[in-house]
């Protein structure tokens, strides 16, 4: 039972061109890689990851288009309804983990981060398209051991992507578990890097989501919901579905090439 | 031996318990899933003629006892659902395909389309309360019901199920025009008309404004529905309104239902909520000396 | 200057808050205590022409978010009433006098009399779900119900409430019937037809088997049917149904409503529900800048 | 929020002719002095005092009419429904106690004086009107100092009301609090009997029941709720109300003279 709440924005932080968070007070406990369906009147309501999991609350929000530029114009005590948390998030893995996040992946993945809480074991790769998308990066170099970044152009870090990185990371180390979020494409490469190290990782997936609350089957990859089973699927769930990194559905429940 | 096999309206069920239209049920995959989790039959999502994409989003708002919800009926359309159809062929479970329409003809194509992929059945979705010229708007109207019903009997040799609202106090009668006109069995109820409003953002929280409830807070409407059709038809029904665990199907089952539907249930409670029901209804059975679920019946009304 | 005065049809009430009829307001002193409790006016149990029992018991079921009551009109008939009308006369809040009655003479004579009891209002029951002959048998019909307000008119000079059912397609119809018939203002809702059902007994629980729901779980119902009506018409629309709290409150207000009912809340909450919704709404209000109830009145439209 | 619950009789007593204590196994708690609402299908629903509140639950029933003739032919494995508990119940009082119970008043009585856990600061009469109906008088010894019985036809004990001997009693010795249950015109008197000595009081009254939740207003004395505020009332609220002792309610909501 998740009741609409109206919340009122404390802060909002430019993270770069076009990427936004926004903090607020809710009382209501959420697991890393979990989400709000967060609505703008008149506008929207879309699923966001929750980028903090204190008590204050946030989303780090990338404007795409109609609804997520709306949020990127919200200034502080401006009201947005949230609902959620949705979803199961990360299981906090033991031994050394490895976090691989694609542009606003990131905003997922770093409360997980944070919830290992032993920097020692944790090791990040960012990757953005250039050097000013680059997101979050004071906050993944307190919470881990070391972060390298990739940029599509090399503006900033490596040239390449940060499925380039896993890579090399695992030839390099030895690593319990593979955390990831950002767009299929890259989720679909960083599976495969880390099956074929015997790695077994943890992705977080993106689909069209109605009522995130597990009902409507919007959100289904193979008929497994999205927003309720997921939206984080262990490696020996991901290697099941004929969907992952192929195809999704679109508003009217059509599947459509990815 | 206690079993909970029924038959409706020629149709036989492992279980009385069938997923509801709308929840879980737009892909083959999902239909499949729910079939695995023990559902008795799986109706699809109301599948209409051309794609739709529903309302803008928020479509749902959750309730401490059930949901709102204005989904504005999208689907991929009948040719697209063709597809979905093929691929959920091994189902273990009867696919009851749902239709919804605006006309008499419209609904006739749909359900003959549906026989032709394969559906065991058809549900006739006359009671959607939230869509403009389809559902309620018809189907509160007894003649409209018999002229839709008799029309997709003409086409279909597969059994034909009225699914109707509880938004007016002509249930009786419209149900009456379906049963004359040849349908096979009701279904009652579709969701309550109703809203919600966020009094911070001083508006109605759903982009359609209007929306339907269900889950459990409709139980006792559906419930009083299902006694009140069983009195007076004698085709099958099949009660659907809140049904969240064994205790509520068992209810609808004394109040003549011969199967329930589940929907907000698969939210509220999970994928398991049918074997749940089943696992408790069989207990039930066996401490009170059921045999079968038609002992149960509508022996409310006695 | 935050105000919680609000003016119905005529009617000067200190706060938006008003006792629904058939709860503790069958005696003279139940209703003084009522409106001492804070309730903005007070609405009588519904009066008819005879001293009535009502239905044996089970007249109540309790369910997790709200009742199923089928009381059956319990009320000791318009002559003895005279005698609480009389011993209310004192009262702080303005007495509404609810009646029902099978024909439109008998409501125009129940009217008159409650009249000359002295109270502010009458308010006709043309909703009750679950009493033969009454009700909402004559209040889904908008000829009956226009032919029973302007009967009632005819007789009346103190304003004239009609209390409508949510059980019918033809809501809307039947509220401009009304409104067309002269009637002062729309009190909606009445209880839902509903039924509960003890699968160990194998019969339904209530004597009278089915009754109407009430509480939380018909509040987004009572609202949809207020945003609607206000929509639709020009008189005033007091909101009914689920009413528990502040928020509760004003939300049926944006919907649309001058004032709201509360009942279930009274067993539910307890006798402070008045206070704590007055209390919650003033503060909302004047976090909100609202500086009067009139100005949150139907704002969810705009 | 009381839900209706089936129960099964798992023991019928005799109490004496036509008095019947039956008893079934309910979780939910129950404070002494409350009642249950017990459904009897095609027969009624009336309130009955909880007699025993322990998990084995009892109620003990007179049979006047058709409900408590049903309920006194029940035997074991029959089912009730029931309803509650309702009511405020008795606040177990400190210092001395007498207890003066009248007929079936003494079900509800008991539990307090069991609740009140120190037989030596209780002593309790127990009224009647002939020895075959004298109730509970076992479970009423072991819980207190002394216990004192009248019948109206003398064939038990002093011949008498229970009010004589509150009477008396009050004039013996010092009590700080006086619990009483039966028939109002008793009640009425035993108030009197109270205030005339300046002790406090606790009477458990009777009134007509629909809901038995406080909503229909059937049991009201001067506008307030046997069901919801009682059925238990201090002297002092009792001195207020003008109906008592005096009228009640009948079905129609109608004032007749007890
Ligand atoms: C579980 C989950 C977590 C997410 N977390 C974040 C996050 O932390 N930060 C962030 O910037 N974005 C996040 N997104 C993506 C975000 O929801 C979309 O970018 C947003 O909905 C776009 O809306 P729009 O109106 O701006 O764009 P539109 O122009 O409406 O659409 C652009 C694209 O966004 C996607 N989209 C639109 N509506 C939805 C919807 N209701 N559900 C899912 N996808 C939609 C579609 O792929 C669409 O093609 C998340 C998505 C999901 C499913
Ligand atoms: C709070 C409370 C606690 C009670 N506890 C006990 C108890 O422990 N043991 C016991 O034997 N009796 C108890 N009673 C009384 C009992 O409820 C009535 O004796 C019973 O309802 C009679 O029903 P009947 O059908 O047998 O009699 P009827 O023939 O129907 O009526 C006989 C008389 O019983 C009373 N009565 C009937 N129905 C009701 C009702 N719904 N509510 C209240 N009174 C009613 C009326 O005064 C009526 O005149 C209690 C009553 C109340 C209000
Ligand atoms: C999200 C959602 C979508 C629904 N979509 C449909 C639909 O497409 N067709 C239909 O006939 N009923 C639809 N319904 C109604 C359900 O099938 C069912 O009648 C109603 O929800 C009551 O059952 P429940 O309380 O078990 O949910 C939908 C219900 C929900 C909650
Ligand atoms: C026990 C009970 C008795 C009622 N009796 C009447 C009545 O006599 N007349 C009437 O118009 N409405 C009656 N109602 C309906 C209420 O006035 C109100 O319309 C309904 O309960 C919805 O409001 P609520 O959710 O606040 O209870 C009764 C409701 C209850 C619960
Ligand atoms: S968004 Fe509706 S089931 Fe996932
Ligand atoms: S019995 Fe209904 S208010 Fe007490």
């Amino acid at each position: 039972m998740n009741k609409q709440r109206i919340v009122t924005i404390t802060s909002v932080t430019k993270e770069a061109p076009g990427i936004t968070t926004l903090r607020f007070h809710d009382e209501i406990k959420v697991k890393p890689g979990q989400f709000y369906m967060v609505w703008l009147p008149r506008v929207d309501e879309v699923p966001m990851s929750v980028s903090y999991t204190s008590v204050e609350k946030g989303i780090t929000v990338k404007e795409v288009g109609e609804a997520t530029r709306a949020l990127g114009k919200l200034k502080i005590r401006d009201q947005i309804g949230i609902r959620g948390p949705y979803g199961n998030g990360y299981r906090i893995p033991k031994g050394t983990v490895l976090v691989a996040g694609g542009g606003t992946g990131m905003a997922s993945l770093l409360p997980a981060v944070e919830a290992i809480g032993d920097p020692g074991r944790v090791d990040v790769l960012i990757g953005a398209k250039t050097a000013g998308e680059v997101l979050l990066l004071d906050r993944a170099r307190k919470a881990s051991r070391e972060v390298h970044v990739s940029t599509d152009d090399g503006s900033m870090g490596r040239k390449g992507t940060v499925v380039d990185m896993v890579q090399e990371h695992l030839e390099m180390k030895h690593y319990d578990m593979v955390l990831g979020c950002g767009p299929e494409r890259m989720l679909s490469a960083l599976l495969k890097a880390c099956d074929e190290k015997s790695v077994k990782c943890q992705l977080s997936l993106e689909r069209y989501m109605k009522c995130g609350a597990g009902l409507c089957g919007s959100c289904v990859i193979d008929g497994i919901r999205v927003c309720r089973e997921g939206p984080v699927f262990s490696s020996a769930e991901l290697r099941k579905m004929k969907e992952f990194g192929s195809s999704k559905r679109d508003e009217c429940g059509c599947s459509v090439k990815l | 031996m206690t079993s909970l096999k029924v038959e409706v309206a020629a149709l036989k069920l492992s279980n009385p318990t069938i997923l509801a239209s709308g929840v879980m049920d737009e892909t083959a995959a999902s239909l499949l899933n729910m079939a695995r989790a023990g559902a008795g039959a799986v109706v699809t999502k109301s599948i209409g003629s051309e794609p739709r994409k529903g309302y803008p989003n928020p479509t749902l708002v959750e309730l401490d006892w059930g949901y709102i919800n204005a989904m504005g009926l999208p689907n991929p359309g009948i040719e697209a659902f063709a597809e979905e159809m093929r691929l959920a062929r091994g189902c273990p479970a009867p696919v009851i395909g749902s239709i919804f329409a605006s006309s008499a003809k419209e609904f006739s194509f749909l359900a003959s389309k549906m026989q032709d992929y394969g559906a065991a059945a058809v549900e006739l979705n006359l009671s959607c309360p939230h869509a403009k010229g389809y559902g309620m708007e018809l189907g509160v109207d007894p003649e409209m019901v018999s002229a839709v019903v008799r029309e997709v009997k003409s086409v279909c040799s597969i059994p034909v199920f009225a699914k109707l609202t509880p938004n007016t106090h002509q249930l009786m009668e419209v149900a009456k025009a379906a049963e004359a006109a040849g349908c096979d069995a009701i279904v009652a109820v579709n969701t309550v008309k109703a809203m919600a409003i966020s009094v911070e953002m001083r508006r109605p929280i759903l982009s359609n404004k209007g929306g339907g409830l269900s889950g459990p807070a409709i139980k006792p409407i559906g419930l009083r529905c299902v006694y009140d059709l069983h009195s007076t038809l004698n085709i099958p029904i099949i009660g659907v309104g809140g049904v969240e665990d064994w205790r509520d199907a068992v209810e609808y089952i004394m109040a003549g239902a011969s199967a329930v539907q589940v929907g907000s249930a698969v939210g509220r409670v999970g994928l398991n909520v049918f074997e749940l029901i089943c696992t408790g209804m069989k207990e039930f059975m066996v401490r009170e000396g059921f045999e079968s679920v038609s002992q149960m019946v509508g022996v409310a009304h006695e």
